[in-house]
Parts: C-alpha cells; sequence; structure tokens
C-alpha cells in the first residue's frame, strides 16, 4: 500500500457538512432513499458502494444539481437543498464531477478560468492559477491546448484543479480514479491528500474502495440509497462484509 | 485516399471510392468554372449594373447575417431551431416603421442630423423590443421544456411563430405597410445606392460589438460554457437560465437592429416577413450552424446568390427561383461538408 | 458465412490458433493528431487478447476502426483473411464481429427482447413488403428469433422479468449484461469488448470473468477486451497488448507483462499490478 | 377505470376500436341527425380529415419511428396532386390516350388513366422522391437532415408553379400558378350500373362526398394497418434502434443508409397516394395548396397527436385537420351569433393554431395519446424537471 495511515480525527470538529434524511430521485427511481451523512472541517470524507448505490446523485444534490424531494442539507450552518447550484459555488463547493465534464473546446487555461467564474479577484486567481499548474506540472505544459484532447489522466487533473480555483471549502470529487491508469491513480490520490493538507474538506466517492479508504479519515458505506455502515476509514477496511463486496477479497 | 493500398486486395470496392471522389471534385470543378463563366459574361456585358448587383448582394448578406446570428446563437446553446426567429426580426421592421414613420414622421426631407437621431431611435427601439421578446419567449415556452425530448420545443417554436406573425397582422393589417425614403440614394457623383452602404457600415460595428461580448466578456465566457456542457457550467456557478435569456436578448437585439436596416433598404414590410428567416437559417446551416463567423459568412452567400440570380441579366434564371438555387446550393454544400462550411465535423461519439 | 448458423456453438472458421483478427500497419489520424499510429496486431482464433493502457492511448479509437465506426488512415485491417478497413459499421457486424460500448449504449426505450432482437437485424430477412404482409416466412423467422432473444438473455444471466422491461429501467450490472446479450444477437465469431467491468464491484468483475471464459469455451467465441481492472486483464486473458500514445509498447503473455519495465514505468507503476487495479488486493 | 374491470387484455383493447369504427364509418348515415350547428363537420370536412390523417400517419413512420424530423412532407403531397393532374386531366393535349377511366370520352385530348390506377402510382412516385430526398442526405444528421428537407419542400412547390415554362424551353409541364384543373372524376359514376338500387341523385353533392369520404376511409384503413404492421416488423425496430443511437445501431448490423432511405420511402408513399386523392376531391393540383404550412401542420399534428403512436397521431390529425378546416371559423360564428360580437375568427385563425400548439406543448408536450416508449422518456424528463427545480410557467 502506498497511501499514507489516515489522520486521526480530531476530538469535537465542527460539521462542515450535513446531509440529514435527505430524499432524492432519479427520474421515477428513489436513487439517495433518506441520507443522513456528515462531513467535519478538514477530513477526507468516502462514500463507498456499488454503482447505483445512490452515490454521484448525492454529490448532484449537495450541490444543487438535482434537487432533493425531502430532507435538508446544511453547509457552514446555512440550509442549501434549495439554493441553486451558482449560489452553492459561490458559498464554497466545488465539484469535479464523474467523467470529468471539461468544456472541450476551451484551452486548459480557460478551464480553470471558468472554475474560477464568480470571482473578481485578478491577482488570487492568477496566484490560484499558478498553484494548480505547481500541482499539476503537467496542465502547466499543456494550458493552451483544447481540454478535448487531453489524454484522460491530464483531463482528470484539469478537472480537479478547475474545481480548486473557486477557492472551496469543500470539494466534492467523483470518481476521480475512473479509467486512469494505475500508474495514475496513485499520482492522483497523493494530490488529493496534498489538498486536503492545505485545507481543503474533501468529500469523496470512489469505486475502488481500497485506496479510498485508504486515505479517508472516515467512509460512509451506501447501498441503493441508504447507508448501512459507517465508521472510521480503517476499521471499514477491516470489515469482513466491507472486504468481501467492496474490495474483493474473500 | 487511404483505400490506395488495398487495390489488390479488392479491386472494384477500392477502386470505386477512387472514381467517385475523382468524379465529384470534377463535377464541383465544372460547377464553379460554370459559375464564374456566367459571372465574368455577365460582368463584361454590363459592369455598372455588375457593380451594384454586388452591392445588393452584400446588403443582402449584411441583413442575413443580423438574422442568421440570432438562429446560430440560440442554436449553439441549445441545440434548437427557433422557427420564431424570422418572426421576432419581422416585429423589429414594424416597430421601426412605428418610430420612424409614424411617431417621427421621418421621410427623407429632414435635415442630415434629425434623420440620422430619428433612425437611431427607431433602431435603439426596435433593437429594446425584440431585446425583451425574444428572450420572454424563452421564459415563457421554452424554458419549460429545457429537459423534454427535441422536438417539443421546436414545434413550440412554431407556434409562436404562427402568434406573432398573426399578432403583427392584427395590429398593422394585412397589407404592406412601410416608410419613405428616409435614406439619401445617391452619393455625390457615385451612382451606388448610398442606403445599402450606410446598411453595409452600420452592420459591421454590430458584429463587431457581438464577437466582443461573445469572446471577451463574462457573460460570453458563461455562453461558450453553458454551449459545450450546460451541467458542468452549472457546476463552475454559472446561472444557466441567466444565460440563456441573455443569448435570446442577444439574437433578439441583433434581429431588432436587422429589422431597421431592413428597412431602411427596402423600405415596406409585412406581416409575413418572417419567412425571410427561413433563407437566414438556411445561411447559418450554410456556414455551419453554432458558428458566429459562419452565420456571416454563409449570409454573404446567400445574400450574393440572390442578388445575382435577381439582378444579372444573362442567364439569370430570376425571382421565382431564388429559393430553389439557394436550396440547391446549400443541398449541394451539405453533400459534400455535411458541417457547414466552417462548422466543426461531428464530435466523437463513439 | 451461413445466416442460419444459430443453433450450435460457433465451429470457428479456422483451426485454433490462425488469426481471426490482424491489423497491419493500421494507422489513424484526426487532423494532425496521430491516434493511432501503425499498430501490427494478431489476435487467434478463438483466443482472449487484452487490449490495455492509459486514456487516451488510443485503445477506443483502435476498437472503432476495427468495427468500422471510422476509416484507417493507412494499413489494413484483416478479419477473417479479408480487408475489413473502411466498410461500413453493418457490413463488419455482418462479417462476425461484436461490439459493446465503454459507456453503455443500449436502445433505451426500446425492451431488453427487442435490442437483442435489433442485434439480430442482420441476421434476419424479413423485408418491407413480406412484413406489411407478414408472410408465413416472416411469422416463422420473427417466432424462431423471439425465441433466440429470449434464450440469450437467459444465457447472459438476465431473469425474464426484464425481457419487456425497457433497458432504460434495467439496473446498471443488468444493462451491462444487455449490452453482451444484444452483441450476441448478431452471431458474432469475434466480440469486442470495451471496458466491460467499468463500474462493477469486484464480486460483479469476478463474475464476468468467469462469464467471458465461458464464452469463449461455450460458444467458440475469440473475444478481444478493452479493460483497466487488472484482475480481470492478469485473470481471463491469455495475451495482452498495451498501448500508449497511440503506439503499441508491448505484448505478451499476462507474466510478461506485468514484468515488462516499459509497461510498468508507461502503465502500472511501480507498485505494479497489485497495489492500484481496482480493488486488486495481494490476494490476487 | 377500465384497468380495474375483470375484463381479459384483448377484450380491453377491443373496446374502444368496437366503438369508434362503427361511429367513424356510418359518419355520412347519421351527422345530418346532429343538428344543424356548424360545428358539426361537413361531409367535405370528413374527407379532409381522413386525407389529413392518411398524411400524418405517414409522416409519423419518419418523424415518429425514425426519429428523422421532415420539414419538407408537403412535396410529397405536391407529387401526389400532380400525378393525378398529368395523368387523368387535359393537361398534356397532344396525346390522347384514355385507359380505364370512368366518364372520360374514349378519343378524349390529354391523357386519361383511371384514379384507381393512378392512386399507387402516384405512391410510388412519391415514394422514389423520397428516395432521391433521402440520397443526399444520408450522411447528414439531425437538423441538417430537417434543413434538407424543409429545402425540397421548398424547392417543389416553387419548380410546379414556374413549371409552365420549363427553364425557358416552352414545355409546359405544370401549368404555372393556375395549376392543373379539373382533374378526372373518381368514377364512382361505374357503381350505378352494378348498384342498381342506387339513386339518381348519388353523384351530385354532398352525396358524392359520401362516397370520397369511403374511400378516403379506405385508404386510412390501409395506411394505418401498414403503418403497424411496419412498427412491429424487423425494419420497425431498426428505425426505433437508430432512434435511439445511430451508432450503436450501426454497430449491431443496421445498415444505416438503407434504412432511413425505406423510412424516407415508405413515409412518403402514403403521402402521395393521399396527395393523389385530395387532388381528385378537390378537382385540381394548385401550386398555392404546397406551402410550408402544411408541412409544419402536419409536423403539429404527429406531435399533439402523440408522436409514434399511431392512433394518437390519427387523433392529432383529425382534431387538427377539423379545426383548420372548419372548426376555427364555425367557433368563431358560434360565439359571435351567441355573444352578438363580431369578431371575424378567420382573420386570428393562425395565432389561435399557434397558441393551441404552444399550450399543448406546455401542458401535454407528450401528446394527447403518446406511445409507451415516448410516454417513458417523458416521465424521465418531468421527473428530473421538478427534480432540477426548475420553475414552471
Amino acid at each position: 500500500m502506498s497511501a499514507e495511515a489516515p489522520p486521526a480525527p480530531t476530538a469535537n470538529p465542527p460539521a462542515l457538512l450535513e446531509l440529514d434524511k435527505v430524499r432524492t430521485f432519479y427520474g421515477r427511481i428513489e436513487a439517495v432513499k433518506g441520507l443522513s451523512i456528515t462531513v467535519n472541517e478538514g477530513e477526507i470524507v468516502t462514500l463507498i458502494g456499488a454503482n447505483g448505490a445512490g452515490k454521484s446523485t448525492t454529490l448532484r444534490s449537495i450541490q444543487g444539481l438535482t434537487k432533493p424531494k425531502a430532507g435538508t442539507i446544511r453547509f457552514a450552518g446555512k440550509e442549501i437543498q434549495n439554493a441553486p447550484p451558482h449560489q452553492i459555488v459561490q458559498m464554497g463547493i466545488a465539484h469535479s464531477p464523474e467523467g470529468r465534464r471539461l468544456f472541450p473546446r476551451m484551452s486548459v487555461r480557460e478551464n480553470l478560468e471558468m472554475g474560477a467564474f464568480n470571482r473578481s479577484d485578478r491577482e488570487g486567481i492568477e496566484q490560484d492559477t499558478e498553484h494548480v499548474y505547481s500541482l499539476f506540472p503537467r496542465l502547466s505544459e499543456r494550458r493552451g491546448q483544447q481540454a478535448g484532447t487531453l489524454s484522460g489522466g491530464e483531463q482528470q487533473m484539469c478537472s480537479i484543479g478547475r474545481a480548486l480555483m473557486s477557492r472551496p471549502k469543500l470539494l466534492l470529487l467523483d470518481e476521480p480514479s475512473m479509467g486512469l491508469a494505475p500508474i495514475l491513480v496513485d499520482k492522483i490520490f497523493e494530490i488529493i491528500q496534498e489538498i486536503n493538507r492545505e485545507g481543503t474538506t474533501i468529500l469523496l466517492v470512489e469505486q475502488n474502495a481500497l485506496i479510498a479508504l485508504g486515505i479517508a479519515s472516515r467512509g460512509y458505506v451506501l447501498e441503493t440509497g441508504r447507508v448501512t455502515l459507517s465508521d472510521r476509514a480503517e476499521a471499514l477496511a477491516t470489515n469482513d462484509e466491507v472486504r468481501k463486496a467492496y474490495l474483493g477479497i474473500s | 485516399m487511404a483505400t490506395d493500398t488495398h487495390t489488390a486486395r479488392r479491386p472494384v470496392l477500392a477502386v470505386l471510392p477512387r472514381v467517385t471522389g475523382l468524379l465529384n471534385r470534377a463535377v464541383t470543378i465544372a460547377l464553379l468554372a460554370l459559375l464564374v463563366f456566367w459571372l465574368a459574361v455577365n460582368f463584361v456585358q454590363g459592369p455598372g449594373q455588375f457593380g451594384s448587383v454586388l452591392l445588393i448582394g452584400f446588403t443582402n448578406g449584411a441583413l442575413y447575417a443580423l438574422i442568421a446570428l440570432g438562429y446560430t446563437l440560440v442554436y449553439g446553446i441549445i441545440e434548437l431551431i427557433n422557427f420564431a426567429h424570422g418572426d421576432v426580426f419581422m416585429w423589429g421592421t414594424m416597430i421601426t416603421v412605428s418610430i420612424a414613420g409614424t411617431r417621427l414622421g421621418l421621410d427623407g426631407s429632414q435635415s442630415g442630423i434629425v434623420t440620422f437621431f430619428g433612425v437611431l431611435a427607431a433602431m435603439v427601439g426596435a433593437m429594446v423590443f425584440c431585446g425583451i421578446l425574444n428572450p420572454t419567449i424563452e421564459r415563457v415556452a421554452l424554458r419549460r421544456l429545457r429537459n423534454a425530448p427535441r422536438l417539443a420545443p421546436l414545434i413550440t417554436t412554431l407556434g409562436i411563430s404562427y402568434i406573432l406573425s398573426n399578432a403583427a397582422q392584427f395590429f398593422y393589417g394585412p397589407n404592406y405597410t412601410g416608410v419613405g425614403a428616409i435614406l439619401p440614394s445617391n452619393i455625390l457623383f457615385l451612382d451606388w445606392p448610398a442606403k445599402s452602404l450606410i446598411v453595409i457600415l452600420a452592420t459591421i460595428p454590430l458584429l463587431l460589438a457581438l464577437t466582443y461580448v461573445v469572446r471577451r466578456t463574462r457573460q460570453g465566457k458563461a455562453m461558450r460554457a453553458v454551449a459545450q456542457d450546460m451541467d458542468a457550467a452549472r457546476m463552475m456557478g454559472v446561472d444557466v437560465d441567466r444565460t440563456i435569456s441573455f443569448t435570446f436578448a442577444l439574437a433578439g437585439i441583433l434581429a431588432g437592429a436587422g429589422g431597421t436596416l431592413y428597412v431602411l433598404e427596402i423600405t415596406t414590410t409585412r406581416y409575413d416577413l418572417g419567412q425571410i428567416g427561413l433563407l437566414a437559417f438556411t445561411a447559418a446551416v450554410l456556414g455551419g450552424i453554432g458558428n458566429l463567423t459562419g452565420a456571416t459568412l454563409g449570409a454573404l452567400i446567400i445574400g450574393l446568390i440572390q442578388a445575382f440570380n435577381e439582378g444579372l441579366s444573362w442567364h439569370a434564371p430570376g425571382e421565382q427561383w431564388t429559393t430553389s438555387i439557394v436550396f440547391s446550393i446549400l443541398i449541394l454544400i451539405l453533400v459534400f461538408r455535411p458541417q457547414g462550411l466552417l462548422g466543426q465535423p461531428e464530435a466523437d461519439r463513439a | 458465412m451461413s445466416t442460419e448458423a444459430a443453433e450450435a456453438p460457433h465451429p470457428g472458421v479456422g483451426p485454433k490458433g490462425a488469426a481471426i483478427l490482424e491489423t497491419r500497419a493500421a494507422r489513424k489520424e484526426f487532423g494532425g493528431l496521430v491516434a493511432c499510429s501503425d499498430i501490427d496486431f494478431v489476435v487467434p482464433e478463438r483466443s482472449i487478447v487484452s487490449l490495455i493502457g492509459p486514456n487516451g492511448a488510443g485503445k477506443t479509437t483502435f476498437f472503432n476502426m476495427l468495427t468500422g465506426a471510422y476509416k484507417p488512415t493507412a494499413g489494413e485491417i484483416l478479419f477473417a483473411g479479408r480487408d475489413v478497413g473502411g466498410l461500413p459499421p453493418h457490413r463488419i457486424t455482418k462479417l462476425g464481429v461484436g461490439r459493446t460500448f465503454q459507456n453503455i449504449r443500449l436502445f433505451q426505450t426500446m425492451t431488453s427482447v427487442e435490442n437483442v432482437l435489433v442485434g439480430m437485424h442482420c441476421r434476419l430477412k424479413g423485408g418491407l413488403i413480406r412484413s406489411i404482409l407478414r408472410t408465413p416466412g416472416v411469422r416463422r423467422e420473427e417466432r424462431d428469433a423471439l425465441a433466440r432473444a429470449r434464450e440469450l438473455l437467459r444465457y447472459c444471466g438476465l431473469s425474464e422479468r426484464v425481457d419487456d422491461e425497457y433497458s432504460m429501467n434495467l439496473s446498471y450490472g443488468d444493462q451491462r449484461r444487455l449490452e453482451v446479450a444484444r452483441a450476441l444477437g448478431s452471431e458474432p465469431t469475434l466480440l469486442l469488448l470495451d471496458e466491460p467491468t467499468a463500474g462493477m464491484n469486484p464480486q460483479e468483475s469476478a463474475d464476468f470473468t468467469r462469464f467471458v471464459s465461458q464464452l469463449r469455451d461455450e460458444r467458440g467465441l475469440t473475444i478481444l477486451l478493452i479493460e483497466h481492472d487488472m484482475k480481470v486483464v492478469m485473470g481471463v486473458s491469455e495475451r495482452i497488448t498495451v498501448l500508449d500514445h497511440g503506439e503499441k509498447i508491448a505484448e505478451g503473455s499476462p507474466a510478461e507483462i506485468q514484468a515488462n519495465d516499459r509497461v510498468i514505468e508507461a502503465y502500472l507503476g511501480s507498485g505494479a499490478a497489485g497495489s492500484a487495479g481496482a480493488g486488486s488486493g495481494a490476494t490476487a | 377505470m377500465i384497468d380495474k374491470l375483470p375484463i381479459p387484455r384483448w377484450a380491453r383493447r377491443a373496446i374502444i376500436p368496437i366503438i369508434i369504427v362503427p361511429l367513424v364509418v356510418l359518419y355520412p348515415e347519421y351527422y345530418t341527425s346532429l343538428g344543424t350547428s356548424q360545428l358539426i363537420p361537413t361531409l367535405s370536412t370528413a374527407v379532409t380529415m381522413t386525407v389529413f390523417v392518411c398524411m400524418a400517419v405517414g409522416l409519423n413512420m419518419v418523424v415518429g419511428y425514425a426519429g428523422l424530423l421532415d420539414l419538407g412532407y408537403v412535396a410529397f403531397y405536391a407529387i401526389g396532386s400532380y400525378v393525378a393532374g398529368w395523368f387523368a386531366s387535359t393537361q398534356f393535349a397532344s396525346h390522347s390516350i384514355v385507359f380505364g377511366a370512368v366518364g372520360v370520352q374514349s378519343h378524349a385530348i390529354g391523357i386519361h388513366i383511371s384514379i384507381w390506377l393512378l392512386l399507387p402510382v402516384a405512391a410510388a412516385m412519391a415514394a422514389a422522391a423520397g428516395v432521391v430526398i433521402g440520397l443526399p442526405t444520408l450522411r447528414l444528421r439531425g437538423d441538417y437532415l430537417a434543413l434538407v428537407t424543409l429545402g425540397f419542400g421548398e424547392i417543389i412547390p416553387q419548380v410546379v408553379r414556374n413549371g409552365d415554362n420549363m427553364f425557358g424551353t416552352g414545355f409546359n409541364l405544370t401549368n404555372g400558378v393556375a395549376g392543373i384543373t379539373p382533374i378526372d372524376p373518381m368514377g364512382f359514376r361505374y357503381l350505378h350500373g352494378i348498384l342498381p338500387f342506387l339513386p339518381d341523385n348519388f353523384l351530385l353533392t354532398p352525396n358524392l362526398d359520401v362516397w370520397f369520404y369511403r374511400v378516403g376511409l379506405l385508404l386510412v384503413a390501409i395506411t394505418v394497418f401498414c403503418s403497424i404492421r411496419l412498427r412491429d416488423s424487423r425494419l420497425g425496430r431498426a428505425w426505433v434502434a437508430l432512434r435511439e443511437d445511430e451508432i450503436a445501431a450501426a454497430a449491431m448490423g443496421v445498415p444505416l443508409m438503407q434504412v432511413k432511405t425505406w423510412a424516407y420511402a415508405s413515409g412518403a408513399f402514403f403521402g402521395g397516394a393521399a396527395g393523389c386523392f385530395y387532388g381528385v376531391y378537390q378537382g385540381g393540383a394548385i401550386p398555392d395548396n404546397f406551402k410550408l404550412y402544411i408541412s409544419t401542420l402536419l409536423l403539429a399534428m404527429v406531435i399533439l397527436g402523440g408522436m409514434g403512436n399511431v392512433w394518437g397521431v390519427c387523433l392529432g390529425a383529425a382534431v387538427l385537420s377539423y379545426l383548420n378546416q372548419q372548426g376555427l371559423g364555425a367557433i368563431g360564428n358560434t360565439i359571435n351569433s351567441n355573444f352578438g360580437t363580431n369578431i371575424e375568427i378567420t382573420k386570428y385563425e393562425a395565432g389561435l393554431f399557434g397558441l393551441l400548439i404552444v399550450l399543448m406543448m406546455l401542458f401535454r408536450p407528450q401528446g394527447l395519446i403518446p406511445s409507451s416508449r415516448r410516454k417513458a422518456e417523458f416521465d424521465v424528463v418531468k421527473e428530473e424537471h421538478e427534480a432540477a427545480g426548475v420553475v414552471v410557467g
């Protein structure tokens, strides 16, 4: 295992994000069925579960892209379940979605600028752009290239970098390892940890439960829209059922 | 051709695309040569006439461009053919008639300054009216259908087109209405109609302003982002609804300006003028729909085709064939370049 | 190919080991961008071959050339000894190449059975006039096709419950299975699977790996798959080809690939297949 | 309600046809007893309705089944009418060919072929035109395709309008703006010989309309039958697959070009037959009838009725063609006479028609009777839409 030991949870950290009995529909299907989770300031929390368990829908609900039918979502003390996505971004939540969703006909640089869409402090934006380039030197080399022509790994970097450009308090990461070469997966997760060390709270959805539990402090196991297990990451990683169902170890 | 190396293996199949390819090229060259020859003969027979026809072509092209850009802007952002756009333009002409003709009584007899500001007022009026009308249509009738299958909003715009033209018939009557010759028709010693020049000159700053808005401003950036990936734009904090409204407003403003210029050039209008939108839409597709430069280029080409066809005297088919010729050329071009002249090839979807 | 060779498992076109698919210097450029650079590649009859490589390495482009979605810029693609480069997709399908897609592309508002029936399109003959008249021939053909479609759905592990369900309402795993059933509908001799286990949990991936072997063993199919899950790749493939930046950088047995320095450097990483490949624990 | 009753499935499905079919077929027998209100469709309106139902069901094959937007369907209507015009009138006066036409002198000038033979000819010619339209557009996708069909829908009427002097050769193909009129009668006179109980005045309007109505219904029945058979065939499945995902369909072995061409051809076939019949009923092929308006009207019928669902499309076409032909005017007159107002409703016809379309799309975008496929699609869309919190209105 290349991942480091997870940071111990602090004594009584303030909750940055709280979902309380959130129910969200996707089409006619109830994708999230009364979900309650908490993310504390400074943590990396991961949601693991099979495809269709409602992980991505949860992230979309938090960002206001798919409005929950019931329940509350509280971010930094404010209820946000009814706020439009652009306000939620302004409050400090950024999203690196599944499938990256870059703007394919914009350059890397323009994509990063889009991440800072709601900011007007030029210097700060410039600084953050440089910071993203220092996190991902590859992006720096490709800054003028159209995002649609980047390789998968570079796109993932660009997507995470773009999300960082709004200076979020909370970063939602959806499947950052999907479709990446094993060698890149390690690298991306190292950078995720670095971003976290710099003070950004992270809610991570990941298919690759092993590596996700490796860097997270706590984790929730989702099954068909419900939390079935929640614990510290190490505890989940050694839980027999989790090992069998999500880690492929029997 | 990529198939060259295959010749030995499957001679017939491999040669076929080569032959059709050559044939295509030969036909294209022959057609172009014929066109050039036809234009040359016309030029030699009457250089003066040819010149004025050319100017009319550019003027038509400029007018079509203003309308075509509206189609292309809206299509670019929500992939919708807005059939009501031609009627929004028609309302631009009506408002111009109301302001410049009825209210201000401009008829060309006023002094240059009065005319200038009068025309300016009419233009601003038409731009404001259409700039409000168009996003209102979007808000009332199209927003609800944002995620519906594509034909639903399309058919809605058809319905709105009927409503708009019927409303114009109600307010302005079933017959042609119009203004006098507000703009002078000659400049000094030149034989060329000055008003056509003015129309072209007035179009240029509008196009430059549009380019600036789309390329440089924050709203323009939001427009491009929404066009490329609506959901991702939302995640970046773009207010998508507002951006779409803004795009409709831009399209409306251009249509309003086009309406004024049209009235100045042609001097008459009627409730069913919206049908001209068909030609403008064709221009947008010809240039590659969604592409602003393409729409302008397509509009110029169609404007010129129309002018040549209707204005030249040596073997020109004449006005009654314009639609057929324009559409035939469009079909020919699309067969060879399915994405339009400047359009991007269909993105790799596999 | 006989169109009625449905019942028995495919006898295969030649003896095991002969190349069913071969590319010679296959190349694809988009504008100036070289997506696949002169790839030589052989898939022996009734084998299971994997294509791996980082995202954007040209794997899917390569697939699209094989299936006719793209026309190669240069080079040859030989399927069963015949050059198929640049043939339209439906012709290649009819010759016996079936495929699934990376991000599931089912016909969403068609039922499972209908999806498979569309897969059978090129093996059925009912034309316009005869369909309107519904001649006894057409009637019989449709009845047989329906029975065969249900059979294929069962074979791929879908329960009768989903037969008349719109594919959009199926669970993710079932949709993946349905895609395979639909591809089998065209009676392929070569099946191309594009990241078939993406989005599956380890359990499902393991099941799927077994299913792939079963397809080869029971139906005599040749299988070429693109896959990221090293556990699946190493577990099922007889040969592996590695692409990077549109070029073939390695080729060989799973063991050879795992030990290949260039592959480790470009793709697997120093932890090799053990550490990072989706959930593939050391027990693999 | 009906779902709850203990009636077998087939019987439930049969109930509606059992009620509706006799109502429709026997309409000429009882419509006079419905009263004298202007709102009751006249037989002439009813004939028009059958024509539009035919065309809409034809268009539905292209748009509803195969998902190819066709904005120029009027071209096929025009072709059908002109086939009747060319081969059953005095248009080509230099010839004298009479074949099976009833009620035409055997040495009459012009070409006179029995309308009954011309119906399939017109249909076939329209289908051929459908292939011609389809061919250059096969590489195009979506809206580009729509534009090309729109182009053909504009070109063909313009050609017939200018066709009295083709390219300055003096050859009169279409008789220009005046159109070709009159067209030979349908030949119902022949019935008199074989059905002796018919009264002598059965060929006078409106009695004649009864027979046109019956033929119209026959055409509808054939069109609907073929449409349903095709929908449930191998080709029909390929159309839906094409509509859903072209690339996947091609990869599954569906030959895109061929299947698209068949869609255009089959749709055009019925448009041509209906056009021929309508030309005969109206007694002429007149260029002014072939406007973009007709194409959009037909498209609206398909979409309002419920794209992809034959019965929905029939209903949509019946309702809209009734409103277009008689209903709107009649409603206006009724309002005027009851409330003493003086609204010239025909002046607002287009606007009201537009309003109807917009309201319908806003409140029932899936159509009056949606097909189950559409319904599934729309259900998802609606839910997502509500979930996305889009403000309605």
